[in-house]
């Protein structure tokens, strides 16, 4: 008997309990549930992953009770634990913990300091649910659990209409996503016959042949559920919007755990995707172009929070176009360390806005490093790795990626790679803009007046020690996913090897010359920068990518203006088919004034009438 | 003679109906109608119905004509009303009722005459003993609600009268 | 037992029928309410008076009972009505039937 | 003691909550309270005792117009059971929250709820058609009188027009069970209105399609379905809380009642062939109420329209004929109970406290009552198809129900999904979030009487939804003893 159900019940209890006591107890109890219950969890994790990965079983399984049994649908609460979940796992509660730790100390001054907690500890129920549970319902569970708190915590200063809209779009649009996947699951269902996971592999691998269309449809659609939810084109469009939600929030969420939910998925899914070569060409095109498309974006945002957001997408779109073309591995070895240095970057970035109130916008900071120099470093090595400078993580992660894709056979492998180097150097650029923008040149504001004894003052323990953890597991995180990864997948893992042949160098010098690239555009003096800003092409050419290449226009102009035009005029609030119902009521009443215009009171009318009607009478029985 | 008999009471029924109608006292007017209800009342005889005779009289001539009078006579309808009358009795407004009744006359005299093999009436008298026989085992439920129609009218005209009574204590 | 006349139902029935319409011309020219019943009473009484006829063709007691329902009618009405009357000279002051018209739709 | 004393029980309690008026005003409500408590916890110990060798929870038979073949016959099986638990907890709910809603004739009030709950229970349980139209129009009455006299501003109109709508589809059953009763005892010789004797009546199938058209319309304007849904909105909207709880608790749930246990058992081949059409109709229901429930700016209004898409599932479900369907369209009668009920109340309770139901008059009420908006927040959700919460299971059941039946319906089902979420979602955030209007410069919170109830409410969502076993083992025998062409 294995502790395995006492992960998620873990942040489930410390839900509960701030839930029920609607916000009454002292902040450091709060903290230290809230907090605490996901410390606990990943505690916990690391004794089950070390007992896991020390045993010879392939999974554990954690049963409880039955959700529901209908026919041929038989769905449990059942927990599923193998060396993919684990990896999910570890990171969720790893990185989760860390973040929590540090929103004890970023969200003290704010309202609803429990119910920021409550939400928090649900979302990493609900994420863990997501990745353990053995059926896809339970899947589907925790998939639309973290929806959930991912609207409440993105709406969570709910007085600010903007930031409810946001909450609003992003649950309608991953709604989209999940309306296909839940398709899907009745695809499935109806070819399977059951919903749980590793039956429908087992179908899969022993019934479906190469190629067949019912897969090829299954796979589609869970892309589409995977799309929705990983912000990846063409439903990408929520994820920049999400950043109206507190900072923790868009690290753990919004790049480490939530986002990477349909790398996941489509993962789980393998064996059906290894089936459908259409389908796997899509997963890669879409993280492709997603990648190209947030890159450029990410290049000419001012707001520091929206460059990571659109660095997230990009990033979930090198791990779609790793799934896409077979590497299988590096993808979800770049979910992981991607989790590690773009938790960390946001955590940075969150100090660096606590201190400027609030402020996001990068054109207003400039020559920080002094002043912050601990979110500063942070900031440095998470940049380090996302760029992906050799020996961080992110360089093993990304390196691997590019190189399976480079010898990937399929028709597309050199564009693909192509593509995929152009966007590494984009990253580069943007990365360096960004911390030219925030750190270096001149303070264009002041500051906050930081005092020390505020608690998310960026020198205090319950900030540096997470900056120290993650900022750690970025440099060192790539070792430790060798370990982890090299059994998730048939594809051998990744290997720590040192390539020297010419496609090698240059996916390690890609990264060097974006950054001194970015230099001279964007720290030196050397380029006037107003060539760039005063040239007419150019400024089309920014407001275009700035506006994340015109679909939040496309999608107002085509769905959410004609929904809300014929929604919210008047046309129709009264309901059309009333109308027929309302005729026959002007029909009747038309009758009953027509009627009652015979009834004058005058007795002696009535009289006559009466006998005119006798009159009538027997003159119709005489006569016919 | 007995025939000769009821043309003279027929003729005397319609020329007092005539009369009751269009008098301008009430009063008088119901002195005509006592005078054609008994007419009614020797047809009736004559027609071998002794018992609907008598009914006539008692009930008819001597109850409702009554209770009638009695009405006029709490109203007060004196000379003043007779006036009135003269004044509401416009020779206009008899043209419509005149053609209606005339037509009226013409259908229904065409129908009756359309009953062929028309018998006569030979004056058999259905003696009182023989209608309560029937009247109390074939037609014993409309007895009864003739007897539910009475109670209801006594409620009601007892009803009526009495709010009568109370407002006009009140004022 | 017989009276021993000989007349022909339609002329009784043609006695009748002047008698009603005698009545419903009364109801139709008079404008008081007292003369209006009245003349009710006319018709009610030609219609007695068809079914005692029919009733003493056949030499059969249901005419006469027919006519007994309707005598219990006439009272009735009567009964009823006349209260009404009393009502509407004390509300109207007056027995004009057009005045009270108040019943219209 | 028989279950079935329940319907004496109601009628009775009703009849002395009325006259315990006299005594005291506050007495009609703890009359009510107390039989409703009673009631359930009477439900509850009949549940875990079990059925008997039948499979019956409770039955009773007695001879009532032999000469017509019309007896008391009732029997209370899983489904009926559940049905009734419902109803009886629902009892609870409507009593508490409208406590301090009526100002006039409590005891006349109290007695009208007790009597619909009667009527609805006696449908739940009546196994002859006679005496099931009986009960259909006992709880037709007291719910008009209860729009009637104590609904809102426009209470004439919603009440004339929620009686006729019924009493007409009403009048269409009825003609429906004389035809049939008329048409089996030609064939069969014996004239009853007995429902055991009546499934196996031999009638041709363009006689069969009629009655079974009878009996549908009643049933879905009961529903409602679109395009028999009109009343529903001006119903609900106008009348009282408890008015508003009982009638989309529970007087909705009798017409899904009814289709499932009368037209698809009475009918089978005929609804089979139906399907198509009851499938589109549930997917029209769904898209349209969902749509129309975006463009209200009335809470309760809202809330009244996305009950019309929920019901679309119902007949989706039903209709897709087969046992997931079925047991998703119970389960989502179950679910929708709950969470509709709660909502109306809460919608209730902000009239009570703003005068107004109109949302633009709110904004922002989460900091005036932190509560209520978390409450809302929960059962919005609920509505919205949360997994984990009792309508996710039945709208998930259904749907992969009829996904074996029709494919293009059920993306076209599925789509409702995503409508709910846009409209659910901006009921919260036009009342609740947002900038706190000026206008509500205070607002009283839940407090302990208001609170209790919710906090039941939501156990038993969270109850249907993580162990949904429980409800779908009760009407599993019932299922079961459908005949499904696979």
């Amino acid at each position: 008997m294995h502790l395995l159900w006492a992960i998620p019940a873990l942040p489930l209890a410390g839900f509960l309990i701030l839930f029920l006591t609607e916000g009454r107890l002292p902040k450091p109890v709060v903290s230290s549930i809230g907090a605490g219950s996901v410390g606990l969890a990943a505690l916990l994790t690391g004794y089950i992953g070390w007992q896991f990965v020390s045993s010879d079983t392939t999974e554990f399984v954690s049963s409880s009770w039955t959700w529901m049994i209908v026919g041929d649908l038989d769905v449990s609460f059942r927990l599923w634990l193998d060396e993919l979940s684990l990896v999910m796992v570890g990171v969720i509660t790893g990185v989760g913990f860390l973040i929590h730790w540090y929103a004890t100390g970023y969200m003290s001054d704010e309202e609803g300091y429990s119910r920021f907690f409550c939400y928090m500890n649900l979302f990493v129920f609900a994420m863990l649910m997501l990745v353990m549970g053995d059926n896809l319902l339970l899947l589907f569970l925790g998939w639309e659990g973290v929806g959930l708190c991912s609207y409440l915590l993105i709406g969570f200063f709910h007085k600010i209409p903007e930031f409810g809209y946001a909450a609003r779009k992003a649950f309608v649009v991953t709604r989209v996503g999940d309306t296909f996947l839940i398709i899907a699951l009745f695809l499935l269902f109806h070819q399977v016959s059951s919903l749980n996971i590793q039956d429908g592999l087992l179908f899969a691998r022993e019934n479906m042949s190469e190629g067949s269309t019912i897969n090829t449809i299954i796979c589609l659609l869970l892309l589409g559920g995977a799309v929705g939810k990983s912000a990846q084109v063409p439903l990408q469009t929520w994820l920049p919007d999400a950043m109206a939600g507190p900072t923790p929030v868009s690290a753990l969420i919004h790049a480490a755990t939530m986002v990477t939910a349909g790398v996941y998925l489509i993962a789980r899914m393998q064996d059906f995707f290894l089936l459908s070569p259409t389908a796997m060409l899509c997963v890669a095109v879409v993280g492709l172009v997603t990648l190209l498309i947030a890159s450029f974006t990410a290049l000419v945002q001012s707001d520091i929070k929206r460059v990571l957001a659109y660095s997230t997408m990009s990033q979930i779109g090198y791990m779609f176009f790793a799934l896409g073309v077979g590497a299988w591995s590096a993808g979800l070895f770049h979910l992981m360390t991607h989790a590690f240095f773009k938790a960390l970057l946001f955590l940075a970035s969150g100090s660096v806005i606590l201190a400027m109130h609030h402020e996001q916008n990068m054109f207003k900071m400039g020559g920080l490093w002094k002043k912050l120099p601990v979110p500063f470093i942070g900031m440095l090595v998470g940049s380090a790795a996302l760029v992906a400078l050799p020996l961080t993580s992110g360089f093993f992660s990304k390196d691997a990626i590019l190189l399976k894709a480079w010898k990937n056979d399929s028709d597309f492998s050199t564009l693909f790679w192509t593509v995929a180097v152009i966007a590494a150097f984009l990253t580069s650029l943007y990365t360096v803009r960004m911390m030219a923008l925030t750190f270096f040149g001149k303070p264009q504001s002041e500051m906050h007046e930081l005092k020390k004894e505020s608690l998310w003052h960026p020198s205090r323990i319950r900030t540096v020690v997470p900056f120290a953890l993650l900022a750690v597991l970025s440099i060192a995180g790539g070792w430790l996913g060798f370990e982890f990864t090299g059994r998730l997948f048939d594809d051998k893992g990744v290997h720590a090897e040192l390539h020297f042949d010419p496609i090698a160098l240059l996916t390690l010098g890609i990264p060097f010359a974006g950054v001194v690239v970015g230099y001279f555009l964007f720290a030196s003096d050397l380029l006037d920068r107003r060539i760039l800003i005063k040239n007419r092409m150019s400024e089309l050419v920014s407001k275009f990518w700035g506006s994340g290449w015109g679909f939040d226009k496309a999608y107002d102009t085509m769905i959410v203006n004609p929904f809300r035009f014929i929604a919210q005029t008047r046309l129709n609030r009264n309901d059309v088919v009333d109308l027929f119902f309302k005729l026959i009521k002007f029909l009747a009443s038309l009758f009953h004034h027509i009627l009652s215009m015979f009834q004058t009171g005058h007795i002696r009318w009535y009289a006559f009438t009466m006998l005119g009607g006798l009159l009538l009478v027997l003159l119709t029985v005489v006569w016919i | 003679m007995s025939v000769w008999l009821f043309y003279i009471a027929a003729g005397v029924a319609i020329t007092t109906a005539i009369l009751a109608v269009t008098r301008k006292n009430a009063s008088h007017a119901l002195i005509y109608l006592v005078v054609t209800l008994l007419s009614i009342a020797v047809i009736f005889f004559l027609l071998g119905a002794p018992f609907a005779a008598a009914l006539e009289i008692v009930i008819y001539a001597g109850a409702i004509v009554v209770l009638f009078l009695f009405v006029v006579m709490m109203l007060n309808l004196g000379r003043s009303s007779v006036a009135r009358e003269s004044q509401w009795l416009r020779p206009g407004m008899w043209v419509l009722p005149a053609i209606l009744s005339g037509v009226l006359f013409v259908v229904f005299g065409f129908e009756v005459l359309q009953v062929e093999n028309s018998a006569k009436i030979e004056g058999q008298v259905v003696p009182p003993k023989e209608v309560g026989k029937v009247l109390f085992h074939e037609y014993l439920l409309g007895v009864e609600l003739a007897g539910v129609l009475l109670l209801a009218a006594l409620v009601g005209a007892f009803h009526l009268g009495r709010r009568y009574l109370e407002e006009r204590r009140e004022t | 037992m017989t009276t021993a006349i000989n007349i022909p139902l339609e002329h009784v029935f043609f006695l009748a029928l002047i008698l009603f319409l005698i009545g419903a011309f009364g109801v139709l020219i008079r404008r008081n309410i007292i003369f209006m019943l009245l003349s009710l009473e006319l018709m009610m009484n030609a219609c007695g008076l068809a079914f005692v006829a029919a009733g003493a063709r056949w030499a059969e007691p249901d005419g006469q009972i027919m006519f007994m329902f309707i005598l219990a009618l006439a009272a009735a009405e009567v009964a009823v009505a006349l209260g009404l009357v009393v009502q509407l000279a004390r509300r109207f002051e007056t027995l004009d039937i057009d005045r009270a018209e108040e019943l219209n739709g | 003691m028989s279950l079935l004393w329940l319907i004496p029980l109601l009628l009775v309690a009703g009849v002395v909550a009325w006259l315990s008026e006299r005594v005291r005003t506050t007495l009609p409500n703890w009359i009510s309270l107390i039989t409703f408590i009673v009631a359930t916890l009477w439900v509850t110990v009949v549940w875990f005792s079990g059925p008997d060798t039948n499979g019956l929870y409770a039955n009773w038979v007695q001879d009532w117009i032999p000469r017509f073949g019309i007896d008391f016959r009732f029997e209370v099986d899983g489904l009926s059971l559940m049905l009734i638990g419902l109803t009886t907890f629902l009892g609870v709910v409507a009593v508490v929250s409208s406590w301090t809603e009526t100002k006039t004739r409590h005891g006349f009030f109290q007695f009208n709820i007790l009597w619909v709950m009667a009527g609805v229970v006696g449908v739940f349980s009546a196994f002859d058609l006679f005496l099931f139209f009986f009960f259909w129009e006992v709880m037709l009455i007291p719910m008009y009188f209860l729009i009637a006299i104590w609904g809102h501003e426009d209470k004439e109109y919603a009440s004339m027009k929620f009686f006729l709508f019924t009493q007409i589809s009403g009048l269409l059953m009825l003609v429906a069970i004389v035809a049939l009763v008329w048409f089996n005892a030609s064939s069969s010789g014996s004239l009853t209105f007995n429902y055991f004797e009546l499934v196996n009546a031999d009638l041709d199938s363009t006689t069969a399609k009629l009655l079974m058209l009878g009996f549908f319309i009643a049933f879905i304007t009961k529903l409602p379905s679109v395009p028999v849904h009109t009343w529903l909105p001006d119903a609900h909207t106008q009348a009282p809380t408890a008015g508003s709880v009982i009638l989309a608790g529970i007087l909705l749930k009798t017409g899904a009642y009814g289709i499932i246990r009368f037209v698809i058992t009475l009918f089978p081949d005929v609804s089979q062939d139906f399907c198509v059409w009851g499938m589109s109709l549930g997917v029209v229901s769904i898209l349209y109420g969902g749509y129309l429930a975006y463009s209200q700016t009335d809470f309760k209004r809202l809330v009244a329209y996305s009950s019309i898409a929920h019901m679309g599932f119902i007949l989706v479900g039903v209709y897709s004929f087969n046992k997931l369907g079925t047991q998703g369209a119970i389960i989502t009668m179950i679910a929708h109970g709950f969470s509709t009920a709660a909502l109306f109340m809460m919608a209730g309770s902000l009239q009570e406290r703003l005068h107004s139901r109109e949302m633009s008059k709110m904004g922002g009420l989460w900091v005036r009552a932190p509560r209520m908006g978390a409450v809302t927040m929960f059962f919005v959700i609920a509505s919205v198809g949360m997994p984990g919460l009792g309508n996710f299971i039945g709208e998930f059941l259904v749907l992969i129900g009829a996904f074996q039946k029709s494919i293009v319906l059920t993306v076209f089902a599925t789509i409702g999904i995503v409508v709910a979420a846009v409209y659910g979602l901006s009921l919260m955030q036009r009342s609740f979030q947002g900038v706190p209007n000026p206008n509500v410069p205070k607002m009283r919170d839940f407090a302990f009487r208001e609170m209790s109830v919710m906090v039941l409410l939501m156990i038993a969502l969270v109850w249907v939804g993580i162990y949904p076993q429980s409800l779908l083992r009760m009407s599993d025998t019932f299922v079961s003893m459908l005949e499904f062409v696979s």
